[in-house]
């Protein structure tokens, strides 16, 4: 599985993360484009069957980026968000999966830096993982006949 | 409606308010006049706006960059089209009279068309030092200042250092650059003039005895922000100067060139800031770098009489051990090797000199009125007074000398960020009175076709890329996208824009979208965080909802992030695209639902400040119901004779009352209360009972102003009540008026300061007590020169000018005592012998005078019952001692938490007649930019129960972070759009899946993800 | 006299009685029982043969005590209402009395969860209260709980447990009172330790006249260790054991703790004598019934009268 | 309220593995209150299972329905037209629901995909406690609202056993003593006296103990 580029999603909550990310693009830090942003309002409105249809529908990784806890635009989305994380987190773990394919992160708005380097880590992470094993699956015809 | 556009034409074609001065109050006017239906244009002489605000690493007292609570959206259209930003503009000069001046106006080059220019960097990044660019702001900047190109990140060539144009014009992608720019002069004609000038911080380097300017690590107190804030000189490490090591002892010399005598160096007056940005510049060290480092204040008077300041002082103090020394030292010596201070200094307690060595010396400098702004008052014509700072009405502080002509912020007297934005919305409220507001919303409709109904009709979608010039176009090939993007069955046009947002791109998409009759649109670009309202309002003007455009983030999350990868970053497009365009087809128009607002208001308090804030609205049109709950119209200040100015607030008053009562649009009803209270922000009903009958009455209205004031503090202290010769200041203010006799039977007379406040129960400072106790003071001395009049005090806060009058109150003769809190005077009633015994620090022992008059400086004490039963029945906060909150102390300081209220006067804080006068015309002015809006817009993104599938289970109601969703009469949960911010947790939560989030929904969502892994499902 | 129970008679003639209990093998051999039913011969009037105790399955209580019977000494049947219901209970009350076992003791028992199956079901189709009434009305009415006839009832001397520092405390005395109204006719107590407790709730007792209409025979227990008390302390529900006791014991070295606890017991028998309505004493001597015997001697309570 | 909680996935897995197409069926009931089986969780569920057989290679057919409610016959009839392509029902509902379809759809096997638990309330978001045992006789009158057959965990009805301490149940500190319970009440209402007097031995009969038991309303049965 070498020269592996992984596809990540990351639910971005507009207030921070989102414009976070927009900072780092403005003071031009470099990460990797694995990472795709879907923008919410705030991450409150991330729910566990979001992060599992990423997953199902090929993601390698998931993350849920919301403001630095207890900055919540919305007062508490961020920790809301952070316990949905932690559910599907069990359900991965339920089914042998890494739970490490998904995660929470928190930044402010000015943290361009910190949207960046998480980036960067949670991409070189998923890049160690291996890509979705429903990917490996679909590629081996031959496990599918065992079945 | 249409001939009243027309008269509206007549009245004033083109026509506008001119603000000059770029600062956070000038910003704060213009955007005020611009929301409340004026045309507004904003000069500034330098080429980015911010002004002195932006270079603040935090600002007190919520210590954080609150910029982007303020920066303009200059971008939204409402605004946008009222609004015209001119930097590098200055005013040479100013003909007419009110209302009918016509400014002549003179642009000087910036050699970049600002059309064209991207603000990508490129030229700055490659010829540094031929380009001017300030972003000012601390790394939240570019978030902070969402600024679209109207006010770009303001870049300027400057021409004189440019040895070769053409290696800049090569450079530019955009071809932005213009050699042969050259100054333009225009002329405007004006309604009225808002001076937002400001002050300079002045030059430090006369301070000679502080080394300013030779030693290395004495630096100013801006100079100290600039090394603290991480745009700074050392990326916002805090270091010293001469050898970059963080400082481990820092002190602050208070009063550096202010309240001196020294005319020289020195200003006389007293900058009002200094105290508390040196308290909050020792927190922030703290709390920021080290708790270890050691800061230490040298202040004579510490001077935290604002708001809730007497707070933040004793939190520096005892949660952050800030060392606080009363002494000002005389001189600074620098040691060779270590580059270290030495501060000499003396305290009045004991007599020796102690010498104690820092790290690092920060001098509070003030404000000055520079140059410039002196000419510019020239060429308006408007009085400065003694200070040279803009000479105006007692009790009307914006008002300058010439009709017309409004000052604000601290070129009127010096003064924080907080008061600035009060007075800048005070000013701008006086500027609208002689413009009458433009009827915009049929403008509106005008300007807008008929939306298209597209819900027949099978997705049509246009997807339009810019290249952004270099920016997105230097790094991928667009055309490549275009094509994948064509291969969309249902995409109909695929189309590189070039510069999508200039206006000719955003006129080729309008008409893209009616030839094609598109009905989904995706603009790849920059961030819709900047730019999607644009894109919004271009779909409204080519007949489509607002809510069928997708932004594509391009630019800012891709190429950008990504210029080190291009290969990656076009894959990573042709993604983003998709997404984008997967995204659009399950996108549906949807409604801003809207309702008519009231175009009543409702003032709570008929003192100074409420008859004021009426008067404001009537004259603008705005049917006012004026609630009182005494029988008569006047509040506290029908009580008081005069002002430190010497201003005669009885004739004031007599005069407010008659205009308030005459006014047309002003119904008063005095003996009335509040009694309940419904509705939404725009259209509120609230109960009064009013009148000997208590007859109930409901009225409808957009907003509310809380005017309802403060209480006269009566502390059971020092005799007052027992010994009719102690009384408070109040009472001697009417003694001085009425009893001359006994005024000059007085041989000696003694005040005390802080009396029932600064202590538990009245914790803060009541602001007024030190210039009224000076003021009551001189008026003794003019009747009874004789006199000898004693003034116990803690701190003398005589903010501002009212120094003046404190050195003369010195000069006088007049004694002041200081005594510690721990050790307060006592008064003794010996037969009816008066005298007051307190500790003199000076003499090292206790003294004893007798005293013919004792009066007490009591200050205000919170309505805490009235404050209390408004909160309740409004939900409003309050502060700790029961004054009303404001919904940002720093930068919204009249607007409430709750949309359409708003607070003015000692309902706020404890505050000068002056002062209440001002923040009740921007509470008025406020309101105004809320009354302008005409209908009130609940947006769209609200969340939306399918009451077929809800059940019922409560979930939503106990989920959300504002308690809006409710169990209603049919049993279902229901969400008030009008209430719902939007956040989306209900419907994530609801186990039914019947609560949508609109424009965010979960299809919505979902599609998105198949937009992106299409290869797999 | 209600019935044939050497308890009630002892009790009757005003003495001190002295109750003990053994608890009957986790297997089969009726010898386990013998030896140390054996040990408390003479010693006492009464052997409480406990019912599963803590939940872990044992030799019935029914089938320990016929053995003892058996042996001529005087077995008093421990039921607890968790592990059958109102029929089996009866039944066995019958059965017992048919093999002359005429005193029993009415419990709701440690929970299952406590016990080697936790994972069984507890049944408490009846409470303890709802057992003495049962028994009671088998006794003195001659019917079953369903109200249909006996035939030749059985009559029980009924007894039932109390906890007197189980909380709510101030419920402690009242529910004395109902098992007396329920009926009950002795009472043996939780283990005592903490005594000044066990006197404020006597004072209650007393006070309202109860100990004239049962007899309350107190609970004592010698600790074998310091790691004992500590474990009773920490792991017994309803146990009430001062830290004193526990200091009491770690000061004297681990081979004498044994012989402290003895003391404590002993002298906590001379001082609980002095009580007003205390009618005897219920020495628990944990899987430790050799020292029965010691402790009734050095407490002063033997010989045990003849009657 | 009837509460249950999602069965472990891997147990789910094991049902329904032979087969190919599933019908998941929620309700909009009970477990949707109790965030069990409600729409939500269906959405959810089918997504987890979706990820466990994409991984072995198996594309798993699911059918997601929530019926209003499962434990009516006519609710449980708009699965009809779905029923033929399934080769097995998955019921996220109560015991009730799973068994309404097995009655009803007899030629296809049912599985549980959540463990039904107990009559109980919601003491706050996400935390539901048992209260009743459906006993059917009801004391809660002369227990002062606190239900001791639901509540105690030796269903004592002249309790509380000597087992209490510090007012929690002898089985764990996490478990409140009904008794004490009952008696705090009784206190607040006045009605200590109430307390000494002795519950009768219950009559089980109405809670089960003459088998499984129905209600029949004459004036509505058709």
């Amino acid at each position: 599985m070498n020269n592996f580029e992984p596809e990540i999603v990351a639910f971005c909550c507009h207030y921070c993360a989102y414009t976070a990310a927009d900072m780092a693009g403005s003071k031009r830090i470099f990460y990797p484009p694995n990472v795709k942003i879907i923008r919410v309002p705030c991450t409150g409105k991330v729910d566990a069957i979001h992060i599992l249809k990423a997953l199902e529908k090929g993601a390698d990784g998931v993350y849920v980026a919301g403001c630095l806890e207890g900055d919540c635009h919305f007062k508490n989305g961020n920790t809301r968000a952070k316990h949905r994380v932690t559910y599907v987190q069990k359900y991965l773990n339920d089914l042998g999966w890494e739970t490490q394919r998904v995660a929470m992160m928190n930044m402010s708005a000015g943290m361009g830096e910190r949207f960046a380097g998480t980036a960067r880590e949670f991409t070189e992470q998923i890049r160690q993982l291996g890509p979705n094993p429903i990917k490996i699956a679909a590629r081996n015809p031959k496990e599918q006949a065992a079945i | 409606m249409q001939q009243h556009k027309d008269m509206n034409d007549q009245q004033y074609n083109g026509k506008s308010v001119l603000v000059i001065g770029g600062g956070v109050g000038g910003i704060r006017a213009t955007l005020d006049l611009a929301e409340s239906g004026r045309n507004v244009v904003l000069i500034d002489k330098s080429y980015a706006i911010g002004g002195l605000m932006t270079q603040l690493d935090r600002t007190f007292p919520t210590n954080n960059c609150d910029l982007c609570t303020v920066s303009p959206h200059l971008s939204e259209s409402g605004r946008q089209q009222h609004m015209d930003v001119m930097p590098m503009t200055t005013l040479e000069n100013l003909t007419g009279g009110s209302p009918d001046f016509t400014a002549t106006l003179v642009t000087q080059p910036r050699y970049i068309d600002i059309n064209k220019c991207t603000a990508c960097g490129e030229c700055a990044k490659r010829y540094p030092d031929w380009v001017r660019f300030t972003p000012g702001l601390d790394p939240r900047a570019p978030t902070c200042m969402r600024y679209p190109q109207a006010t770009p990140y303001a870049f300027s060539i400057d021409m004189d250092k440019v040895t070769d144009i053409k290696k800049l014009q090569n450079i530019c992608k955009a071809n932005a650059i213009l050699p042969d720019d050259k100054a333009v002069t225009k002329k405007q004609s004006v309604a009225s003039v808002v001076l937002s000038v400001g002050a300079d911080v002045f030059d430090s380097t006369c301070l000679d005895n502080y080394g300013a300017g030779n030693y290395e690590n004495v630096v100013t107190g801006l100079q100290y922000e600039r090394i603290m804030s991480a745009s700074g000189p050392f990326q916002g490490d805090l270091a010293r100067v001469s050898d970059r090591k963080r400082p481990k002892k820092v002190a602050w010399i208070q009063c550096a060139g202010s309240r001196g005598i020294n005319s020289k160096r020195d200003v006389p007056y007293c900058s009002s800031v200094c105290c508390m940005y040196a308290l909050k510049e020792a927190m922030v060290t703290k709390e920021r770098f080290a708790k270890e480092i050691e800061t230490t204040i040298f202040y004579m008077d510490m001077r935290t009489f604002g708001k809730d300041y007497e707070n933040y002082f004793d939190r520096a103090q005892n949660e952050y051990g800030i060392r606080m020394v009363r002494s000002r030292p005389h001189s600074l010596v620098e040691d060779a090797q270590t580059k270290n201070l030495t501060v000499t200094y003396a305290q009045e307690e004991e007599p020796q000199c102690h010498t104690e060595s820092f790290d690092m010396v920060v001098l509070s400098t003030g404000f000055r009125i520079g140059e410039e702004t002196k000419d510019l008052a020239g060429r308006l014509g408007i009085e400065l007074n003694r200070h040279h700072f803009a000479q105006s009405d007692t009790f009307n502080p914006v008002q300058t000398s010439k009709a017309g002509v409004y000052v604000c912020g601290v070129f009127e007297s010096p003064k924080d960020i907080p008061e600035t934005m009060v007075q800048a919305s005070a000013a701008a409220s006086m500027a609208a009175t002689n413009l009458p507001a433009i009827v915009t919303d049929q403008a509106e409709k005008e300007k807008f076709l008929p939306e298209r109904n597209v819900s027949q009709e099978p997705e049509k979608i246009g997807v339009f890329v810019c290249d952004c010039g270099f920016d997105i176009g230097g790094v991928i090939d667009v055309q490549k996208i275009v094509e994948y993007a064509g291969t969309n069955p249902d995409v109909a046009v695929a189309q590189a824009v070039g510069y999508g947002c200039s206006s000719e791109s955003m006129a080729h998409i309008e008409k893209q979208i009616k030839d094609h009759q598109l009905n989904r649109v995706v603009i790849a670009g920059c961030s819709p965080r900047t730019h999607e309202t644009k894109f919004q309002d271009l779909l409204r003007r080519a007949g489509l909802n607002k809510y069928l455009v997708e932004m594509v983030n391009l630019r800012d999350q891709n190429t950008w992030a990504h210029m080190d990868a291009p290969k990656e970053a076009l894959k990573k497009a042709i993604k983003l695209v998709q997404i984008g365009i997967s995204g659009v087809r399950r996108s549906r128009p949807l409604l801003d639902n809207t309702l008519p607002m009231s175009q009543n208001a409702l003032v709570i308090g008929g003192g100074v400040t409420g008859m004021n804030a009426a008067l404001m609205l009537a004259k603008q049109g705005i049917q006012v119901y004026l609630v009182e709950r005494a029988p008569a119209l006047g509040g506290l200040a029908r009580s008081i004779q005069k002002t430190i100015e010497g201003g005669d607030v009885g004739a004031y008053m007599d005069d407010l009352i008659k205009r308030t009562m005459a006014h047309e649009n002003i119904q008063v009803l005095t003996r009335s209360i509040i009694v309940d209270h419904a509705g939404i922000p725009g259209l509120f009903t609230t109960g009064i009972q009013t009148g000997l009958r208590m007859t109930y009455l409901k009225i409808e209205h957009a907003v509310t102003i809380l005017a309802t004031g403060a209480l006269p503090n009566r502390p059971d202290e020092y005799l007052l009540g027992l010994n009719e010769n102690v009384m408070t200041q109040i009472d001697l203010d009417t003694l001085i008026e009425d009893d001359t006799d006994k005024i000059q039977g007085m041989n000696q007379v003694v005040m005390i300061q802080c009396a029932g406040s600064r202590e538990p129960g009245n914790p803060n400072c009541s602001r007024i007590c030190c210039q009224t106790a000076i003021k009551n003071a001189l008026r003794i001395k003019k009747t009874n020169p004789d006199a000898d009049i004693f003034i116990l005090y803690r701190d003398i806060r005589t903010y501002g000018f009212q120094e003046d009058y404190y050195r003369e109150a010195r000069n006088l003769g007049i004694k002041f005592i200081r005594y510690k809190a721990s050790q307060k005077p006592e008064v003794k009633d010996s037969a009816g012998e008066l005298s007051v015994k307190t500790h003199d620090f000076i003499l090292g022992q206790p003294i004893e005078i007798a005293a013919d008059c004792i009066a007490l400086s009591t200050g205000f004490i919170a309505d805490d019952e009235t404050t209390e039963d408004l909160s309740m029945m409004f939900h409003l906060p309050r502060t700790r001692d029961h004054y009303f909150l404001e919904d940002h102390v720093k930068l919204r300081p009249v607007d409430m938490s709750v949309r359409g209220f708003f607070i003015a006067g000692t309902a706020h804080s404890p505050q000068s007649i002056r002062e209440s006068v001002n923040q009740a015309q921007a509470a008025a002015g406020r309101a105004v930019t809320l009354l302008a809006k005409k209908e009130i817009n609940l947006g769209a993104a609200h969340a939306r129960v399918d009451s077929t599938k809800c059940a019922s289970c409560l979930i939503c109601v106990r989920a959300c972070p504002f308690d809006i969703p409710f169990i209603n009469a049919e049993g279902y949960s229901q969400i008030d759009p009008d209430k719902c911010h939007g956040c989306g947790t209900c419907a994530a939560d609801c186990p039914a899946k019947a609560i949508q989030l609109l424009s965010f929904e979960d299809d919505q969502i979902m599609a998105k993800l198949d937009g992106l892994f299409e290869r797999y499902n | 006299m209600k019935t044939e129970s050497r308890l009630e008679k002892i009790l009757n003639s005003g003495n001190l009685a002295v109750t003990s209990e053994c608890g009957p093998p986790r297997g089969c051999l009726p010898e386990k029982v013998k030896e140390k039913a054996e040990m408390l011969r003479g010693v006492v009037d009464g052997i409480n043969v406990t019912d599963n105790q803590t939940a872990m399955v044992r030799m019935s209580s029914f089938a320990a005590a016929v053995i003892i019977k058996q042996m001529g000494l005087d077995p008093i049947l421990q039921m607890v209402t968790r592990d059958r219901n109102r029929i089996a209970m009866q039944s066995d009350i019958i059965g017992a009395y048919a093999h002359g076992i005429n005193t029993m003791l009415c419990l709701s028992g440690d929970h299952p969860k406590f016990g080697d199956h936790p994972m069984a079901n507890g049944v408490y189709d009846l409470d303890s209260v709802q057992l003495i009434q049962t028994v009671k009305k088998m006794r003195d009415e001659g019917k079953f709980q369903g109200n249909a006839d006996i035939a030749n009832p059985p009559k029980m001397f009924i007894g039932a447990a109390a906890n007197p520092f189980a909380d709510p405390f101030e419920l402690r005395v009242m529910r004395l009172a109902k098992k007396i109204k329920a009926g009950v006719d002795f009472i043996q107590t939780q283990c005592i330790f903490n005594l000044d407790k066990f006197e404020k709730w006597m004072e209650g007792v007393t006070d309202r006249g109860l100990d004239e209409k049962v007899h309350i025979l107190a609970g004592i227990t010698p600790m074998k260790s310091a790691g004992m008390a500590r474990y009773m302390k920490n792991k017994v529900p309803g146990m009430d054991v001062p830290d004193e006791v526990i200091k009491r014991l770690e000061s004297v070295k681990k081979e004498n703790q044994a012989q402290e606890g003895i003391n404590i017991a002993v002298e906590s028998i001379q001082r609980l004598k002095e009580i007003k309505g205390i009618h005897g004493f219920h020495i628990m001597a944990i899987e430790w019934e050799e020292k029965v015997s010691e402790i009734v001697e050095k407490a002063g309570l033997s010989p045990r009268p003849e009657i | 309220m009837i509460t249950a909680e999602q069965k472990p996935v891997t147990e789910i897995i094991n049902y329904i593995s032979p087969y190919r197409r599933i019908l998941l069926v929620g309700c909009n009931e009970c477990v949707t209150v109790c965030a069990a089986g409600g729409k939500k969780e269906v959405g959810i569920l089918a997504s987890v299972l979706h990820l466990h057989f994409l991984k072995q290679g198996k594309n798993l057919e699911i059918d997601e329905i929530t019926l209003e409610r499962q434990c009516d016959p006519e609710y449980v009839e708009e699965l009809a037209p779905h029923i033929d392509r399934a080769d097995a029902i998955l019921s996220m509902a109560c015991g009730c629901g799973v068994q309404t379809i097995a009655s009803r759809y007899k030629e296809k096997i049912v599985f549980p995909a959540v463990n039904t638990k107990f009559m109980g309330a919601s003491e706050s978001q996400g935390i539901w406690a048992e209260r009743c045992q459906g006993c059917g006789d009801c004391m809660l009158g002369i227990t002062g609202g606190i239900c001791p057959v639901a509540r105690c965990s030796k269903h004592l009805l002249n309790g509380p056993c000597g087992g209490t301490s510090n007012g929690q149940c002898e089985i764990g500190p996490e478990t409140d003593c009904a008794w004490r319970l009952i008696w705090e009440r009784l206190k607040e209402l006045g009605m200590e006296d109430r307390y000494e007097e002795i519950m009768e031995a219950k009559d089980w009969r109405p809670s089960g103990g003459a088998g499984p038991r129905k209600i029949i309303r004459e004036d509505l049965s058709l």
